[in-house]
């Protein structure tokens, strides 16, 4: 099964190595090197899928593990593990991937890059499927990273653009931020127990290797390149940047697999989260939720208005594993994989469509992103305008769609969280969950009405919307067919509940490490705690989500509310989530321009005091080798000139000796060896 | 009666006669055919050596490495010569000076 | 370098060609005759060498006029009256003595135009080819058949009658 | 004790009595003169040979007069003339090397000859080291063409002499390079014990072996001896239209006779060469053969490939100077390396 | 004497007797084909050592090549017409003294040197010796020797060229 599993891994590599080196011969530019690779690995993880399903054991484990470095007594063994949460990763990411592998040959039809763009997908699914199955921290951190370079190249692009080349570069900066806590996490927790491997260092925390506190350092370190890829609070300021990357790419990295990878990384690392880290990343995650809900709000870009809201829902993600639902919060990486890559592309598709109208009316200088010159769309383009609404319903967590499935269980979790523990404050991650669920409900909608419904705003251009060709409906369509809640609750059929299902039977939370560490379960949730905080975070998100519908169809539909007045009203508040609460500009302010000002100081130190001093030196240093230098001249150069021309001299008469004649170096090497030979004799 | 120094004379003679080529001859090509008469007496003492003295082939491969370096010497000696003769028309070592001063 | 191949198999090609071709005719028969052994047939109408049937000629120098270099020569002597000197195989009266007729096959240039004037049909070429000699003289072919003292004796008449006349 | 003296002592039980010396000196004699006669008699029927096959394959007879059945005495009536002729020495020619040139190629020629193995034990000298051997004395070959070219004082004759020299060390690359393959394949320089491992059936024989490596292994090496016994298409130091005889144009009667005698001489050289490394010496192709003694089947080779050699001189025409070049530099080394190189890994492998 | 060592006598009487003419002739030429015979001659003292491989290589390599490069040379540096190339050469009596220094101080270092020779050992090598020792104890020297040719090799084509591109 290993063996399949890096199969499937490197069958994109393969295709990656020949799309980069011949895919410009290859006939039709070769994507479909890269389509079949991915296709191939597809139906292959379906078959370790169903294998797994076949067993039907919530402990499913296939490990294999080979030496990589042997030095004396030092060994580092690396290797590879399947278990359910792996082999469902495999399959969404491959999935995903391949989806958006179709998709791109209509997208990026005509691209002058369009080989290296599939050699760059293919060399990005390797390094997907590659983080997925590892089983250690070491090769885990290794394909963090070329996950970290794909998305860069990708975000970069249509590196002509500066916007473009700009956001690669920000994401990358960014990312290596956290990317550099994660590396000092790793090797906290190498320098602590001596291995990079995850079943290793689980059973070393049961036995007491490492103290709490380093611990907790260790889990929040962990946890930092989780902020960094998966763009939660204080680092998500590349993620909307990225969407100046293609379409196919914003659906596959930014929404469904590579930032997924942060939560993936944090459900693998779970067990050795102290209850310190826990509420750290619940904080952080609940605060993101909320927060970058509150941005998309007011935003233009429909791009941007689906990048916060992913932001949002990583947000929900991380704040579902901190409260310790990892079911829930992996639970929901798989539904929102699923819609949030089908807005995307549902977007892409939109986005393709005006850009072409665009084209025909040889408009230029408007962006093709704006909902605000669109409108009205839902006639000339059925297709995805229907999928477009399955995934908005289902991101809106409305029942019968699989986001409300996984919403509803991180709001049940948060809410069993806040009820087991005493402390009020912790009512606040509930809060931030609900708020940002009815948000959520009010943005989408926002987005459908103002994209499909009304009037259009340009006539013109409306007139030359088309539907988009098959390769990028269909793509659509089945993942719109994947955002039903039917996959996620089979056997059972109950839309609201996925209580009984495969997944809730086969993904389970992990044992903690630290709770057998510490010998008591860190997180209690009682049974009953957990059911009645489900029942009612149910009814409460429902009522949420309605609420929200409700609200934008009045304000944008109905236009019940001003929207200009409102906005007047609301002022600064407005102005704030327009403007993402200015995070790019504190961070230019503070960060950037510190830099530069602390550079600046160093700069000033440098040039006053420091080459004062060397200027002072070389002064003193000038005068006493002008004495010196008279010195020089008259006594020591008299010696030198003197020996060179007894030298010279001598050379002269030496001169001749030196014939250039082999002969008389035979002579003279003959006579040497004479004497040579007499001495000795005598 | 064949013995150790039987060899060495004969390797003696030809090597003096060598060094006579050498200082004899005015042409570059005429010296080298003295360097080669040299090498080679100097070859037929290490495998006489390696016979009668060593017992091993020592000397036999010693002498195997001294042909390589003739045959290198001798072809980048040549080239040389024949380049020489190319821009100059001269073969006499004597007369090419063209260095000196 | 996909051209070094091609040559490469094309010349190995063709010289495996070219030694079938060679092959086939080591075992060919060969067209050499051993000649003083064997003889080529010769063609009908070939020309060899001039032969001239001296009993039939009438001493009429139709072929000596018609030879384009001159290469016949003949004397004639006429026939006293009484004299009857026969007559040819196709009736004609021989009104003539030929004490020379000979053909300088030196000269000769085969071109056979003495053939068809003769109208006894009496001069003409035979398939004989094998007539080299070591001195050209010897290629004066003579085929008057009188003998020498016959000739004598025309030569004598024929001065008397200049005398006479 | 060489398995030849061996045998001169079964013969000639005489010998015995006689001191040591004296009767390997006798049999060592008689080896040389039988083999003398042999290259005489060989040169003389090749040559009769070649002039049969050419005129056959241009459709012609070739000579019939002399001797009775198609002119067998033809080439010993030409021997005799050439004998009888006058030895004319140009005035101008350097007459101590003039007259040394030839005897020195007929030299080398018949040395050649000492380390051919005709049958298992029937070899002038077993040397452990035969094929370099062979190797080596062809190659004072050349410097015995160029002493003759240089003597002439003619300048057709420098020519053809400088042509030669530059093909046939050209050619020993690849001739060295092909023997390699079945060297590193034996395990072995000695000629007997090479036919030897090649015992078996036509299969086990060099040419069959590492299909194809081995075949096109035997293909360099006789294209490769075909330059280096200055055969058509090869025949650039002769070449008769361009250099009127090459090297020796002004060499008439016994001493043209020489070079004549070890040109041919040396074409049965190189084809038991070949015969001894790639086709299996004197073992027949199959056991059931082995009623027909080792020498004849060795004769028999030998005897075909010369045929072969003639066949493509009436095949080819003459290459030009850069072909030639071409031909070895670029095809035949780099073809003979990789083979090598693939040999050598297939037997690792 | 047997027949053996009265072969060796003339060998070696061959191998000197033509390198002096190598030394003393004034004919570049004829010194160039007497080197052919010293060359050969020392083939055939190898094989008397129980050298064949070596006597050999000598041929293959001293013959077969460097004297033809010689030979190259030699008429290449001289005009075709003039077949008796005389060359000038320096002094004779120079050479003499020198070459009668030399020889009486080898004679003295060779005959008064105590060698600790073992007469007459049966000793034999083979080829495979020589290419084991090659290519295991002397690999070093083997590669280097390989490398030396092939910069020979550039060496002498770089030099040799024709200068029609410059």
């Amino acid at each position: 099964m290993v063996e399949t599993a890096i199969i499937i891994t490197l069958l994109p590599l393969l295709a990656f190595v020949i799309q980069i080196f011949f895919g410009k011969r290859l006939p039709r530019q070769g994507d479909w090197v890269s389509i079949g690779a991915i296709l191939i690995s597809l139906i292959l993880s379906f078959k370790l899928f169903f294998n797994m399903i076949g067993s039907y054991d919530p402990h499913f484990l296939v490990q294999e593990s080979f030496r990589w470095i042997t030095l004396g007594e030092f060994n580092i063994d690396l290797g590879f593990a399947l278990d359910s949460v792996s082999i469902i990763m495999l399959v969404v990411v491959t999935i995903v991937s391949s989806l958006v592998h179709i998709y791109s040959v209509g997208y990026m039809n005509g691209d002058p890059m369009y080989s290296r763009f599939f050699a760059y997908l293919s060399l990005f699914s390797f390094s997907m499927l590659g983080l997925v199955i590892w089983d250690n921290l070491f090769g885990i951190y290794m394909m963090w990273e070329l996950v970290g370079l794909c998305s860069y190249l990708l975000i970069g692009f249509w590196f002509e653009k500066d916007s473009a080349s700009d956001a690669g570069k920000k994401a990358f900066i960014v990312n290596r931020i956290g990317d550099l806590g994660f590396l000092i996490g790793i090797l906290i927790v190498f320098s602590q127990i001596g291995s990079f491997s995850l079943s290793e260092i689980s059973q070393s925390i049961a036995n007491g290797t490492m103290s709490e506190g380093w611990l907790t350092a260790a889990g929040i370190l962990l946890f930092c390149g989780a902020i960094g890829k998966s763009a939660q609070f204080p680092l998500h300021v590349w993620l909307p940047d990225a969407m100046e990357g293609p379409t196919p790419v914003s659906a596959l990295i930014h929404a469904a697999t590579m930032v997924a990878a942060g939560v993936y990384l944090v459900a693998r690392i779970s067990f050795m989260l102290t209850f310190d880290s826990m509420l750290v990343i619940a904080y952080v995650g609940g605060f993101t939720a909320l927060f970058a809900a509150t941005i998309a709000i007011t935003q233009n870009d429909i791009k941007r208005v689906l990048a916060y809201s992913t932001i949002s829902q990583l947000g929900y993600m991380i704040m579902a594993l901190g409260v310790g639902a990892y079911a829930a919060g992996f639970f929901h990486l798989v539904t929102h994989a699923m819609f949030k890559a089908g807005l995307f592309l549902g977007s892409g598709s939109v986005i393709h469509a005006m850009h072409h109208a665009q084209h025909k009316l040889n408009i230029h200088d408007e962006d093709p992103n704006d909902i605000r010159y669109m409108g009205g769309f839902k006639e000339k383009m059925p297709k995805t305008y229907w999928t477009f609404l399955i995934f908005t319903l289902a991101l809106s967590g409305i029942p019968f769609f699989s986001g409300f499935l996984s919403k509803d269980l991180i709001l049940g979790g948060s809410l069993a969280f806040a009820m087991a523990h005493d402390n009020p404050i912790h009512y606040l991650l509930p809060f931030f969950g609900f708020t940002a669920a009815a948000i959520t409900a009010f943005y989408m909608f926002r987005l459908v009405i103002r994209t499909f419904y009304g009037e259009p705003k340009r006539k013109d251009i409306h007139e030359h919307i088309h539907e988009s060709p098959n390769t990028i409906t269909i793509p659509l369509m089945i993942l719109a067919a994947l955002s039903i809640f039917i996959f996620f609750t089979l056997p059972g059929l109950n839309p609201f509940s996925a209580s009984s299902s495969w997944y809730d039977y086969l993904v389970q939370n992990p044992v903690s490490s630290v709770s057998t560490y510490m010998g008591y379960n860190i997180n209690p949730i009682s049974d009953h705690t957990a059911h009645s905080a489900h029942v009612t975070a149910m009814i409460l998100s429902i009522f949420l989500a309605t609420f929200g519908i409700i609200l934008s169809f009045s304000i944008y539909f109905w236009k019940k509310f001003d929207v200009e007045k409102l906005t007047e009203r609301m002022g600064i508040l407005y102005k704030l989530s327009y403007n993402k609460y200015y995070f790019d500009e504190i961070y230019q302010a503070t960060f950037v321009n510190g830099l530069l000002l602390w550079n600046r100081m160093l700069d000033w130190f440098d040039s006053a005091i420091i080459d004062g001093l060397v200027n002072l030196s070389a002064w003193i240093t000038r005068n006493f080798s002008f004495l010196s230098g008279k010195f020089d001249n008259s006594v020591i150069d008299g010696i030198v000139n003197e020996i060179a021309n007894m030298t010279q001299d001598s050379g002269k008469h030496l001169r001749k000796i030196q014939t250039g004649q082999i002969q008389t170096y035979i002579y003279a090497a003959l006579l040497g060896a004479v004497v040579i030979i007499i001495v000795k004799i005598i | 009666m064949i013995t150790l120094n039987t060899y060495l004379v004969i390797s003696g003679i030809v090597f003096v006669l060598g060094l006579v080529t050498i200082i004899n001859k005015k042409n570059a090509i005429g010296i080298l055919m003295g360097v080669e008469l040299i090498l080679n007496s100097v070859n037929l003492n290490f495998v006489a050596f390696g016979r009668y003295v060593d017992f091993d082939i020592k000397g036999q491969i010693i002498a195997i490495f001294v042909i390589i370096l003739a045959a290198a010497e001798a072809a980048v000696a040549l080239a040389i010569v024949l380049n020489i003769y190319r821009n100059k028309q001269l073969i006499d070592v004597t007369k090419i000076d063209a260095m000196k001063n | 370098m996909v051209q070094y191949f091609r040559n490469i198999y094309e010349s190995i090609f063709t010289v495996l060609i070219g030694m079938g071709v060679t092959f086939k005719h080591l075992f060919r028969p060969a067209v050499t005759l051993q000649y003083p052994r064997e003889k080529k047939e010769l063609p009908k109408g070939s020309r060899q060498q001039l032969f001239v049937n001296i009993d039939d000629c009438i001493g009429c120098l139709q072929c000596a006029r018609a030879c384009p270099v001159s290469c016949i020569t003949i004397e004639t002597v006429k026939a006293e009256a009484d004299e009857d000197l026969g007559e040819t195989s196709n009736g004609k009266k021989i009104r003539m003595h030929l004490p020379r007729f000979d053909i300088d096959m030196a000269k000769c240039c085969y071109c056979a135009d003495c053939v068809p004037p003769c109208p006894t049909e009496c001069i003409y070429m035979i398939p004989d080819y094998e007539f080299s000699t070591y001195d050209r003289k010897d290629l004066i072919f003579k085929f008057s058949n009188l003998s020498s003292e016959k000739t004598k004796e025309l030569e004598e008449r024929e001065k008397a009658k200049k005398q006479m006349g | 004790m060489e398995p030849i003296i061996q045998l001169g002592y079964d013969l000639l039980p005489i010998l015995n009595d006689l001191p040591e010396w004296i009767a390997i000196t006798a049999i060592a004699l008689s080896a040389a003169i039988i083999l003398l006669i042999f290259i005489a008699v060989f040169a003389l029927f090749a040559i009769w040979l070649e002039r049969k096959v050419s005129a056959h394959m241009q459709d012609r007879l070739g000579p019939m007069e002399v001797g009775g059945w198609h002119g067998w005495l033809q080439t010993i009536a030409d021997a005799l003339k050439l004998l009888g002729k006058e030895d004319i020495i140009p005035t101008n020619a350097d007459k101590i090397l003039f007259k040394f040139a030839p005897i020195l190629v007929f030299a080398a020629t018949v040395a050649v000859f000492a380390a051919i193995p005709w049958d298992s034990g029937l070899v002038p000298a077993d040397l452990n080291i035969g094929l370099l051997y062979i190797l080596a004395i062809s190659s004072l070959i050349v410097i015995a063409i160029m002493m003759g070219g240089w003597a002439s004082n003619n300048k057709w004759s420098l020519y053809g002499a400088m042509r030669g020299a530059a093909q046939m060390i050209s050619y020993e690359i690849p001739i060295a390079l092909s023997l390699i393959v079945v060297n590193m394949s034996t395990g072995a320089f000695n000629m007997s014990e090479l036919v030897r491992q090649q015992e078996g059936t036509i299969l086990d024989w060099m040419f069959l072996r590492f299909f194809p490596f081995g075949f096109i292994a035997f293909i360099i090496y006789f294209v490769a001896s075909l330059a280096e016994v200055n055969r058509t298409p090869f025949d650039l130091p002769e070449a008769e239209s361009e250099l009127v005889g090459g090297f020796h144009t002004e060499y008439t009667g016994m001493r043209f006779a020489m070079f004549f005698l070890a040109e041919f001489a040396n074409m049965f050289v190189v084809a038991a060469i070949a015969v001894t490394a790639f086709l299996g010496g004197w073992l027949p192709p199959f056991q059931f053969l082995d009623f027909i003694p080792g020498p004849l089947w060795f004769f028999g080779k030998a005897l075909f490939l010369v045929f072969v050699q003639m066949w493509l001189r009436w095949t080819l025409p003459r290459l030009r100077v850069d072909q030639l070049m071409y031909t070895c530099w670029k095809v035949l080394t780099p073809f003979s390396f990789a083979v090598l190189m693939i040999v050598a890994l297939w037997m690792i492998i | 004497m047997d027949a053996y060592t009265i072969v060796f006598y003339v060998l070696a009487a061959m191998t000197v007797i033509s390198a002096a003419i190598v030394a003393f002739t004034n004919k570049i030429i004829y010194a160039a084909f007497a080197l052919l015979f010293t060359l050969f001659g020392f083939a055939t003292l190898y094989i008397y050592l129980s050298a064949d491989f070596i006597a050999v290589s000598q041929v293959l390599i001293y013959v077969g090549g460097i004297l033809i490069l010689i030979l190259f040379g030699v008429m290449l540096t001289t005009k075709i017409y003039d077949v008796s190339v005389k060359s000038e050469r320096n002094p004779i009596l120079p050479a003499l003294i020198a070459g009668i220094g030399t020889s009486i101080v080898i004679g003295f270092v060779i005959f008064r040197t105590p060698w600790n020779a073992v007469v007459d050992k049966e000793f034999t090598t083979i080829a495979p010796d020589i290419g084991n020792a090659i290519m295991g104890k002397f690999l070093l020297p083997f590669e280097v020797a390989s490398i030396l040719l092939l910069a020979a090799l550039i060496g002498s084509v770089l030099l040799a060229r024709s200068e029609e591109n410059e």
